[in-house]
């Protein structure tokens, strides 16, 4: 019960140490080594592996929802194996099982121009693409095709085959035809930029 | 003093400031022609004036009526500013014009209020991310949190179609986008379009295009919609995508105001 | 010390229930609500706000390195302010000072009367707004909700839980009342009148 009672020591400064560690470890997303602790904590590396024991003890299975754990790159909070199940619906709920506008835009210039850029897409919508891309890419809709012009350009991107599962298509050449917007591709494309420019600012 | 009878002798006017301002609501002035930096050099001028006059010297010590006076002037000239800012935008421009002179009062009032309202929205952001500047929380996904798979409802392809539709369209309103303009000057293509029409009343905008580029184009664009905001065009076209008819417009331009008193 | 007897009955379920709160608010990227929570814990609302409480007593200023709150309309954890220090040495803030008056300015509109579209920013701030609303976006401020009248219209935009989340808002109405702000406005309307008149319209 050795932590018990250092626990009531609130003047500690072990105690204390082991709170700060406990806050820079909330507040990381990737594990924390112990050199990245005792930079920041601005204290030594062997006092800082006691302030750990402290904060393992108190965040362990059994105890507590939340676990110290040791993994490669250092330390890291994660959930209780108690709540894998609690944790598991809280990730596999639908949480927005349907496209926003701003993907299905995106989605429509990837798919009816073919490859194209992240610069291409933004100026087309007139918004900045990075989030929606992000986004796309994490679910698998959209995979990246090469780079522009050779090295240093930038990345481009194609739709996917689950792309063409969610919308139905057999292949790209399914998607709707778009005869009124132009004769081919490059002249859809064209006007798109057209348009995308009076939009402007 | 009293501001409202300040004196100006500027480029475009003549007369009391309050007449300035009463003409500038009456839309019977253009406030674009007005040079508001000139009233307040008049401003001070009259101020250094005074205060010369007053006590010999050549200070300007201002004394509570002057306090007052600048505090006045400030308000007018402020409301004057965010005026001539805001007529910059066409659709703006328009909407005033159809109003009444006790209409615009009370709509630049309305404006001034709901942007001096997120002003101070604004300053109270300020100082509450002051005070929230040690809370510190996690900004990305957690370290080690179960992997996820979202699944995605079916989809039908027609919405595709509809948004390459939709990016298309060319938008309703186009703002004149010439404050933060870095491309060809405007002036040079509305010189060109006013030279065109001295010599024929109407063109095809499109067949004035020949091999611009596209960013020429657009400002080729931008300047036939600040012809048509000066009054000197009429733009027509028969429906989206037709050609766009450009018009010369005969009207007699009200000459800049200089004898407003006799008026 | 009733939180310490507490943690010792590890079989009691109301325990277990803030277990599994802690470990969902662990793994959680984002603020998680009273209904979040009990999805995820599949248990009723009224036992997790009881489960909050012990977690919020548990996990408060001064007692521990980690510390519950109430914000963007849900539950999340940060570290505690004392160990702020400790945090700014090694993460970024959420946001640094360096937001610009036009940036905050544009915030207020969006937070007010948000969804908006940049034309309505611009419009109430009488400057273009293109370059604040693309930075707003990347920093995750403010987000995409739809276009204005459907397809064609200007893109809309709202704040974001992370907002609410930087400013410390529980939410939106936390915000002070916009008929609070601006009491000098009376003054303006007055005298714009008073000139008005003195002219006779």
């Amino acid at each position: 019960m050795e932590e018990r009672s250092l626990r009531l020591i609130t003047t500690s400064p072990l105690e204390a140490l082991a709170r700060t560690v406990e806050a820079l470890l909330v507040v990381a997303s990737a594990p924390l080594s112990l050199d990245d602790l005792a930079a920041a904590a601005d204290d030594d590396a062997v006092r800082i592996e006691a302030a750990l024991r402290l904060v393992g003890e108190r965040y362990s299975e059994g105890r507590s929802g939340i676990v110290l754990e040791h993994v490669a790159g250092g330390y890291a909070l994660r959930a209780s194996r108690e709540a894998a199940r609690a944790c598991a619906r809280l990730f596999e709920r639908p949480v927005q099982r349907s496209l926003s506008q701003a993907a299905l835009e995106t989605l429509a210039i990837v798919a009816y121009l073919g490859p194209c850029t992240r610069p291409e897409i933004t100026r087309i919508r007139g918004v900045a693409a990075e989030a929606t891309v992000a986004n796309l890419l994490e679910r698998g809709l959209i995979a990246e095709a090469g780079r522009d012009d050779g090295p240093g350009g930038a990345i481009r991107y194609r739709v996917t085959p689950l792309f063409e599962r969610v919308f139905g298509l057999g292949s790209l050449a399914e998607l709707p035809r778009l005869d009124d917007l132009g004769d081919d591709i490059e002249q859809i494309r064209e006007r798109l930029h057209v348009v995308a420019e009076q939009r402007g600012a | 003093m009293r501001v409202s009878e300040l004196e100006l002798d500027l480029e475009a006017f003549e007369g009391p400031l309050d007449l300035l301002l009463t003409l500038v609501l009456k839309e019977e002035i253009d406030l674009v022609e007005i040079d508001v930096a000139g009233i307040v050099v008049a401003f001070i001028e009259s101020m250094l004036g005074r205060s010369g006059a007053e006590d010999g010297a050549g200070d300007c010590d201002l004394g509570e009526s002057d306090l007052e006076a600048c505090g006045e002037f400030l308000v007018l000239v402020s409301a004057l500013l965010e005026l001539k800012a805001r007529l910059l935008f066409d659709d703006e421009a328009a909407e005033l014009a159809e109003l009444e002179p006790e209409e615009a009062v009370e709509e630049l009032a309305r404006r001034l209020a709901a942007y001096r309202r997120m002003k101070e929205a604004a300053a109270w952001l300020t100082s509450r991310l002051e005070q929230e500047q040690d809370r510190f929380f996690r900004l990305g996904p957690a370290p080690l949190r179960p992997s996820i798979e979202r699944p995605i409802d079916p989809h039908d392809p027609a919405v595709l179609a509809a948004a390459m539709r939709a990016l298309a369209t060319p938008p309703k309103t186009v703002s004149l986008a010439h404050m933060s303009l870095r491309y060809p000057p405007l002036e040079q293509f509305v010189g060109r379009f006013r030279s065109l029409l001295a010599k024929r009343s109407r063109f095809d905008f499109e067949s004035e295009l020949g091999d611009l580029s596209r960013v020429e184009q657009a400002v080729a664009f931008l300047a036939l919609l600040e012809l048509g905001r000066l009054g000197e065009i009429a733009i027509s076209q028969a429906a989206p995508f037709a050609p766009i008819r450009v018009e010369r417009r005969t009207r007699e331009r009200s000459p800049a105001w200089k004898s407003a008193r006799s008026a």
